[in-house]
């Protein structure tokens, strides 16, 4: 009986564990980021770098982004480790030149800035790779009435 | 004997039948195609199937339609909204969310079953009422205790003013990622087949418990409380437990449920929900005290398609939309009001029945004698 | 030398509130014997089962003495699930049955073979799938071993009464350790094959081994079936007999015999009142209360008369007013004084003067939450417009607390009623001043038929007399007839001038309240 | 001396629990708030006439819980059908051009027809289904309010001050009373002392359907109703037609919602069609739950107290928590104290449905 019972106890701590594990798991390869991708000069970096004149980025192999010199684009991505094809046309009817990228990113930011020049041109992670900070808009920044009545939302159904 | 055999089968199939005939009349009034009409209702079995499901557990331990399955929906949202503050998405995000939500929905599980152990004989309205009372506390947590208390970070999430969640909060991150899982598309029908799958596997669950020592006592209490606990099966804890098992499926149903829709209604997504796989699952033949997976996917097949059709049906008749929107309100209403009625005059009925037949049996023995 | 008795029970004694149910009791029962448990009601016989069963209401009345030996081993059951495990298996006669669960489903009820599954061990043990087939062989074996065939796969709903029994039965056959076997009147609702298909069974069992103790009012069927028949009476063994050596009428003296010496009452001993008119004329009555059925009965009851109906319990003696007062559903014809009154609806009999106390007093008989004087004045004041004040005439009738309140306080001081004031809630009154709060309510209606039901269950000696009295007084000075069902037979006795024996449903005799106990005895068993 | 002391003891002992933990607390809330109010600069005169104010809309539909309890229906979850009738009278009282004060009275006079039919229905129905009246009360409620949602865009109303301006046709929302009965009770003798106003005619049309319950409770007829809640059984065996008695219950249960609605409108000034019947039934329910009733035992005091605790805890909490710490959590308690008094009383032993 006793015994039963030990086991039942050993078999529940285990099953806690996996759960826990499992959502420890979740949270990291959950993570979601929003990667914008800037095609343009690099800021506060010292060097000169060439802007492309159009870069295309492949996500999953799909194409998020066609940036012309000075765009921005941007792609949302689960997980830290980001892979991301680039096709770089240097100059107006130039060859494109096909370039698989794969990046380690940080977890704790939301929103990140990937310069791609920068990154083309081999420069260190600090260069290449900021945090985007999220503004929010005037409209959303107005408060919005909660209504909470109790019976709200018997009578008006949208399934 | 057979006469009255179909006589029965003929008053319990009369909800569906009648939701049969509705949507014949209105479907070809609303001059909806019969492509869309499919497409809404493969979507709409993803979408309810697992929250209704989760009705089924307290029915077989005769505690009735449980309307407090709310607090389980209250349970998925929270997990949603923290999720969705840690931004963790995707499929993963939904799974976390799962993993949040169950403690919470057990806890207020046990509470409810608590309460209904302390109210036997009116079951459905105290759950009623504790859907209420829950939803209050709900609204306590997300609109005051989450921003000081419970970090939330995002101000996407959070009211400007710093406390509190806002009227919605977008799941785009996780919409429809379990539907799209596994992509299937049948002659323009888009088929959520991973979805399907988790439903199909609560059936499965749900066939298995069915057969387990404690389903079987569940049904045993659900009969006839005094027996069981003769027999020695513990009445109250198989009741509490009936009610923890139905408020975690609805959690994890109200996931799902979720993640289709794509955004949370902070403040009222739940508060329909019950009465909605309710109102369906008595559409589907389900009674009171009887109910199968069967009766939860015609009930939703027949409820939703009336729900679709009824609005763009009265438009078209009456030229006014709000009527058709009305009428499938008064319907959802009216089907559990007759739902319930058929329930206690049976109940009524059959207790007279045997009093019938015992003074037949002495006419037809004074007769005899 | 002889084997120890499988079953001793030594000097019992059990008392509820100093009310002395049951002395001294002896038995013992040996392996694979039958006893014959009889006697009337009250005797005691249900009592001592309880006991023997560990029945949760001995202990919360206060335990009871003596010893129970099993084995030669003293055993104290605490709940019945003690004394289940030690071999006892009891037949109530009421059913615990699941009614939607197939036979073999509640023969196995919580006690169903299982298989183990994966998550039994996360959980509890509770997780593990029923193993149908096991428990359909299990079943099916103690079907075989009681030899009346049932079908195991049939719902209890679907199933004639008999086969609910024989179902409940074989429970307790297939419990594995059984080794005494209480049935408490299993024939009562049983046909006749199905009753001799019973006893047989009864007999198979008693090869195996199996004790059986059978209460059953069919003296007969304990004379087939009993080795020894054991007689009880007010609460004391007064007879033990093989029952090869006895007889239906000795037994039958022995359960209503009482010393006549002892009881310094006179009686009426002689049919005294045949001049006087008939004035409520029963014909053909039936009346479907639930184990209270009352089957064709003819009745005249005269005027100025008390008149007594007894009988066992549940042989429909309850039944015949609960009809006649619309209480519960019923037909046949009913005239009082030349004028029919309707059957279904009391409020015709109380219209024709009649009133009734019924015999379930917190449910029927009072308003437990309400005051002394809402339930003395309830029914006067509904039916007779009395304790009113009529204002724009009569448009407005308000309730008159005051002429409440005065005879309240008469009937109070008259019954003797034990109360703080009239303004008390009948819930807080003992017993038998709740049944004084019933006999002042149908008082207070001045009625020409009183009907009373069990007057004085369950309350004390010196209320019993007061009650009695109090309905002799009645009948005397004004002159009230008065129906009286009871099934204390001697208090019948004292109080009426007739009594009127029912069992089976029907009236099988009408005799002077004085005539020999033996006589009484013979009716009561007649039609059980 | 010390022995008197344990009896007086006991006394407030038995007395506070006569009166329930729960409301104990209530009340001791309200009177915080009270005390709070001048203290954290809210006027406490305007507070007081708030709440006497409020008790006069809501009284009415408070008391209208009184009679179906009465009769062992329990609490009447299905008052917006009264409500409806209610607002049946008051639309179509409207509609006949009637002005002023009189269209209040022709509102409930039109009203009556109404409730006492919809009543009739309802006691029929719920004499069908003893035993189960709470759960299919609210659903039937539920159903009778989103029925009447068609009908007030279907029916022939005309009258330019209700139909939607634009499509001509269809009730609006709500309806301003201007001009109508707005305040037609409340004006009435109306007591003004400075912050503090009175509406005596409200209060004195309460008092006297309050009087009139008090009076039919008195009756042979009322005592009867009490009987039949109180032990059916009890009731049939001494002669009374329960399923009448029950019937009489909800009819005048009905009509007091019909009549509660338009005082309510009186002093709101406007009338709330299509969802508004769906949020009166609740708070009359716990109102009355507060004020110490059970689900088969009610009085009028009951009525009085749980009204002005009720409103008084809607009505105080905002100001004296906007005031205090700028966080308004009054919705939030209100719905966690109505509900919750609810649940307390359908979960206690003694009163189980017999």
């Amino acid at each position: 009986m006793d015994k039963s019972k030990k086991r039942r106890l050993i078999y529940r701590i285990a099953a806690f564990v996996v759960i826990l594990l499992i959502a420890a798991a979740m949270f990291i390869i959950g993570r979601g980021h929003t990667v914008y991708f800037d095609n343009k000069m690099p800021e506060n970096v010292g060097t000169e770098v060439s802007v492309p004149y159009k870069i295309e980025v492949i996500v999953a192999d799909k194409t998020v982004a066609k940036l012309k010199s000075g765009e921005r684009g941007m792609a949302d991505t689960m997980g830290q480790n980001f892979k991301m094809q680039l096709l770089v046309t240097k100059e107006k009817g130039g060859d494109a030149a096909r370039l698989q990228v794969g990046l380690k990113l940080p977890y704790n930011m939301d929103g990140i800035i990937i310069n791609l020049p920068a990154l083309l041109a081999g420069l260190d992670e600090n260069a290449y790779l900021s945090e985007f900070v999220y503004v929010p808009s005037a409209e959303e920044m107005k408060e919005e009435e909660v209504v909470t009545d109790d019976t709200d939302g018997q009578m008006n159904f949208e399934g | 004997m057979k006469n009255k055999s179909i006589g029965d089968y003929l008053r319990r199939f009369s909800v569906p039948l009648m939701f049969v005939i509705i949507c014949l009349i209105c479907a070809p009034i609303s001059g909806l195609s019969p492509n869309y009409l499919i497409n809404e209702i493969v979507t709409r079995i993803g979408r309810n199937a697992f929250l209704i499901l989760s009705l089924l557990i307290p029915i077989m331990a005769g505690m009735g339609l449980n309307f407090s399955m709310t607090l389980g929906a209250m349970a998925g949202e929270i997990g949603l909204i923290l999720v969705s503050d840690w931004q963790i998405v995707g499929i993963p995000g939904m799974i976390l969310a799962m993993i949040v939500s169950i403690p919470i929905s057990t806890l207020l599980g046990l509470f409810c079953g608590k309460v209904l152990n302390m109210a036997k004989g009116r079951e459905m309205i105290t759950s009623y009422i504790i859907s209420f009372f829950i939803n209050g506390i709900y609204q306590l947590v997300v609109l005051y205790l989450m921003g000081p208390v419970i970090p939330i970070v995002h101000s996407t999430i959070k009211l400007p003013r710093g406390y509190g969640i806002r009227n919605t909060v977008s799941l785009l991150s996780m919409r429809q990622h379990l539907d799209n899982l596994i992509p299937l598309n049948i002659m323009g029908v888009k088929i959520p087949v991973a979805t399907f799958i988790v439903i199909f596997l609560l059936c499965l669950v749900i066939i298995w418990f069915r057969k387990t020592k404690l389903g079987q006592d569940m049904r045993a209490v659900g009969q006839d409380m005094d027996v069981s606990r003769d027999a020695g099966i513990d009445v109250e804890r198989t009741r509490i437990i009936s009610m923890i098992l139905s408020t975690v499926f609805a959690g994890i149903g109200m996931i799902i449920y979720l993640q289709n829709m794509g955004n949370i209604a902070t403040y009222s997504s739940h508060s329909q929900i019950g009465m909605f796989c309710i109102a369906a699952l008595l559409v589907g033949g389900a009674s009171v005290d009887k109910a199968s997976i069967g009766n939860v996917f015609l009930g939703i097949i027949l409820f939703h398609t009336m729900f679709i059709v009824a609005p763009k049906a009265g438009t078209v008749i009456t030229g006014d939309s709000m009527i058709g929107e009305y009428f499938r309100v008064f319907v959802s209403y009216a089907v559990i009001t007759v739902a319930l009625i058929m329930y206690e005059t049976n109940k009524r009925k059959n207790k007279s029945k045997a009093g019938m037949q015992l003074a037949l049996d002495q006419e037809q023995e004074e007769a005899n004698g | 030398m002889e084997k120890a008795p499988l079953l001793e029970m030594r000097n019992i004694k059990k008392d509820f509130n100093g009310n002395q149910v049951l002395s001294d009791i002896n038995i013992t029962l040996r392996e694979g014997e039958v006893i014959g448990l009889c006697g009337e009601n009250g005797a005691g016989k249900s009592t001592l089962m309880k006991i023997l069963f560990g029945a949760d209401v001995i202990r919360e009345t206060g335990g009871y003495g003596g010893d129970i030996l099993i084995n030669n081993e003293k055993v104290s059951f605490q709940s019945p699930f003690d004394a289940i495990a030690a071999g006892i298996g009891m037949v109530h006669q009421e059913f615990s049955l699941i009614p939607g669960f197939k036979a073999t489903e509640n023969i196995l009820l919580n006690r169903e073979s299982k298989k183990k599954s994966i998550l039994s061990d996360l959980f509890s043990d509770r997780l593990d799938t029923l193993d149908r087939n096991e428990m359909n062989r299990i079943a099916q074996e103690a079907i075989q071993q009681m030899g009346v065939n049932i079908d195991k796969d049939m719902v209890i709903n679907d199933m004639p009464v008999g086969h609910k029994q024989f179902t409940e039965i074989a429970r307790e056959l297939s419990k594995k350790q059984l080794k005494i076997l209480i049935l408490d009147e299993p024939t009562a609702v049983l046909t006749e094959k199905e009753a001799e298909a019973l006893l047989d069974s009864i007999r198979g069992m008693s090869k195996r081994g199996i004790a059986v103790i059978f209460i059953t009012h069919r003296l007969g069927e304990i004379l087939s079936v009993c080795d020894r028949v054991v007689t009880m009476r007010d609460g004391y063994v007064v007879n033990e007999t093989p029952a090869s050596e006895t007889s239906i009428p000795e037994i039958t003296s022995w359960m209503v015999g009482r010393d006549v010496a002892d009881t310094g009452s006179s009686y009426v001993t002689e049919d005294i009142g045949k001049d006087k008119r008939t004035i409520l004329s029963i014909k053909k009555l039936w009346v479907d209360m639930p184990g209270e059925t009352v089957r064709n009965v003819n009745l005249d009851v005269r005027e100025g008369e008390i008149l007594g109906i007894g009988g066992l319990a549940g042989q429909g003696k309850l039944g015949i007013p609960k009809g006649i007062m619309g209480l519960c559903n019923a037909g046949g014809e009913i005239n009082f004084d030349g004028q029919d009154i309707p059957l279904n609806d009391p409020r015709k009999c109380l219209d024709a003067s009649f009133a009734f106390v019924a015999e379930d007093r917190r449910n029927v008989g009072l308003l437990l939450d309400e005051s002394l004087e809402w339930n003395v004045s309830f029914p006067a004041m509904q039916v007779q417009d009395k304790y009113l004040k009529k204002y724009f005439g009569g448009l407005i009738k308000w309730r008159d607390d005051e002429a409440i309140k005065k005879v309240t306080a008469k009937y109070i001081d008259e019954l003797k009623v034990k109360c703080t004031s009239t303004k008390q809630k009948a819930r807080e009154l003992s017993g038998g001043n709740q049944q004084k709060i019933c006999l002042a309510k149908a008082f207070a209606l001045n009625p020409k038929l009183l009907f009373v039901s069990e007057p004085t269950r369950g309350i004390d000696v010196g209320a019993k007399a007061l009650v009695l009295d109090a309905l002799k007084k009645l009948n005397k000075e004004q002159g009230v007839t008065i129906v009286m069902v009871s099934s204390e037979l001697e208090e019948l006795r004292q109080t009426c001038d007739r009594i009127a024996i029912v069992s089976g449903g029907k009236v099988s005799g009408i005799l002077p309240a004085g005539e020999k106990l033996e006589k009484f005895g013979e009716l009561m068993l007649m039609n059980c | 001396m010390n022995e008197q002391k344990l009896t007086l003891k006991d006394l407030i002992k038995s007395k506070a629990q006569e009166f329930g933990l729960p409301r104990l607390i209530i009340t001791g809330f309200l009177l915080l708030l009270l005390v709070l109010s001048p203290i954290v600069g809210a006027d406490l005169p305007t507070q007081i006439s708030n709440i006497i104010n409020r008790f006069s809309w809501n009284g009415i539909l408070v008391l209208a819980m009184v009679p179906m309890i009465h009769s062992g229906c329990g609490l009447n979850f299905g008052l917006p059908l009264g409500i409806i009738s209610g607002l049946l009278g008051a639309t179509l009282s409207i509609e006949f051009g009637f002005e002023g004060p009189v269209s209040f009275i022709m509102a409930a006079l039109l009203a009556t027809p109404f409730a006492l039919v919809l009543g009739s229905v309802y006691g029929w129905l719920l004499n069908k289904i003893k035993g189960g009246e709470m759960m299919i009360a609210t659903y039937v409620g539920f159903s009778s309010v989103s029925m009447m949602c068609m009908m007030w865009l279907l029916l022939p109303y005309h009258s330019p001050n209700m139909v939607w301006g634009m499509a001509g046709k269809g009730l609006r929302t709500t309806i301003s009373l201007e001009g109508y009965y707005t305040q037609a009770l409340a004006s009435f003798l109306q007591i003004n002392i400075g912050n503090l106003t009175i509406p005596t005619g409200a209060l004195l049309f309460f008092a006297l359907l309050a009087f009139g319950m008090w009076a039919f409770l008195h009756t042979k007829t009322g005592t009867a109703m009490t009987a039949v809640g109180s032990n059916p059984d009890f009731a049939r065996s001494a002669g009374i037609n329960v399923d009448k008695i029950r019937m009489i219950s909800v009819v005048m249960s009905t009509w007091l919602a019909a009549i509660g609605i338009l005082v309510y409108e009186q002093g709101f000034g406007f009338v709330q069609l299509y969802m508004a019947p769906f949020y009166m039934a609740l708070p009359a329910v716990s109102a009355i739950l507060i004020g110490g009733a059970t689900v088969n035992k009610a009085s009028i005091m009951n009525v009085v107290i749980g009204t002005i605790l009720f409103q008084g805890i809607v009505t105080m909490t905002p100001t004296v928590m906007n005031n205090m710490i700028h966080l308004d959590m009054s919705e939030v308690i209100r719905i966690i104290v109505s509900n919750g008094m609810i649940l307390y009383a359908l979960t206690r032993k003694t009163e189980g449905t017999r």
